[in-house]
């Protein structure tokens, strides 16, 4: 079982919302595999597969094969600007 | 060679932000300063009644550091300052404010100019305009693209 | 399009007139200035006591609104303000500020960048460095005639 | 006769101090002979003859050839540098 702090910023926070905690039930997942999921659970997630919405785990942006371990947060978001 | 980034969650005011900057350096000559201010309106022409500036705890404040060391290190700069707002932000406030101090004029202008260009393409924020129909994401402008592409990194 | 030009014959505070030329602007979202400080050693390494920019009475504020008109009129920006010391000034001290806005932050850097290199060059003044070895006058450096000469005018 | 307040400016000034009135016995003149004569009066300023000593008349820059009228100022002075 692996539990993983969801967080969305940016447009999809609009559909999404802020925060989710999510289980599997599972010893190893990955960014790609957490994605899928969400898009199967949640019609407004689908959203998430498109390839600009990026990701970090523990604030480090990631590629969708990198693994997640379980009390890792996960975050989710749109293309970013400053300035 | 030094460089700092502080993410302001109050209010950001470029003369004071530009008077420490100036106070705290050693000798060199050439200060240049990017200040940029929130709009009155939306590309569109719309009025806009309310910038916020959404932002991650961790990733936002080291995406400003990392940029501002990445210049420092590019350029022949002595000192690089960037601080940046959150939040909500009413037109006509400042967003962010960038300088960069050298002994050469032209590395200062340089060094200014890349950061500003990465600040829009890559600094941690997510930009959302509020007006009296609705509201929207800003992405970086084609043009925001355009001029990051100006630098070969 | 505004321009304005200062000739300063007391203390130049940068932080001040930026947040004056911040506060006098009308919508536009991008303001680049330089601050040039003078400098504590001259090009061949020796201390600077003291740096004297001589002026006269009538040229010299001509050149710098002339110049400021000419960098409003060339670029895209809203509004250019030039301030420029004369008289004595010590190391550390701010010796001009220029500034630029522009709803187009790339107009905004050219005009500054612009207006500096016709300053170097241009301006209508006459620099003396002093320091313990005696004095010497300053003209305008191999790269400031280089600077200068980027621009097709 | 034609009456002539003449000044220097920069390098030429610590030479040449900041101003002289100059008095010629004819009725027309041009900066050019200005800048002969001074030469004549004054080794020191020999220093005028070079190209890159301009000159303005009422404050305005012009050619060698321009002509003076008296009451004018004329002003020498060496390259300027701002900033």
């Amino acid at each position: 079982m692996i539990r993983i702090d969801v967080s969305f910023y940016g447009e999809i926070s609009d559909r999404l919302g802020r925060e989710r905690a999510m289980v599997f039930a599972a010893d190893d997942i990955t960014v790609g595999e957490i994605r899928a999921e969400l898009a199967r659970q949640d019609e407004a997630a689908a959203i998430l597969l498109k390839p600009q919405i990026r990701v970090a785990v523990d604030s480090r942006v990631v590629p969708d094969d990198a693994q997640v371990a379980s009390g890792q947060s996960v975050v989710f978001f749109s293309i970013v600007s400053g300035g | 060679m030094a460089a700092s980034a502080n993410l302001e969650l109050g209010h950001l005011d470029a003369g004071q932000e530009l008077a420490r900057f100036v106070a705290g350096l050693d000798g060199d000559g050439a200060v240049v300063s990017f200040t940029g201010l929130a709009r009155a309106k939306a590309s569109n022409g719309q009025a806009v009644s309310c910038l916020r500036l959404d932002w991650h705890p961790e990733m936002t404040p080291r995406s400003l550091i990392e940029l501002a060391l990445a210049t420092a290190a590019r350029f022949d700069v002595s000192d690089v300052r960037v601080v940046h707002r959150a939040g909500s932000i009413a037109p006509g406030e400042a967003i962010v404010f960038v300088a960069a101090a050298s002994a050469h004029r032209r590395q200062a202008f340089l060094a200014a100019d890349y950061l500003m260009d990465r600040l829009k393409t890559e600094a941690m924020f997510w930009k959302h305009e509020s007006g009296p129909s609705g509201g929207c994401w800003i992405e970086p402008t084609e043009q925001d693209r355009a001029d990051r592409a100006r630098w070969s990194d």
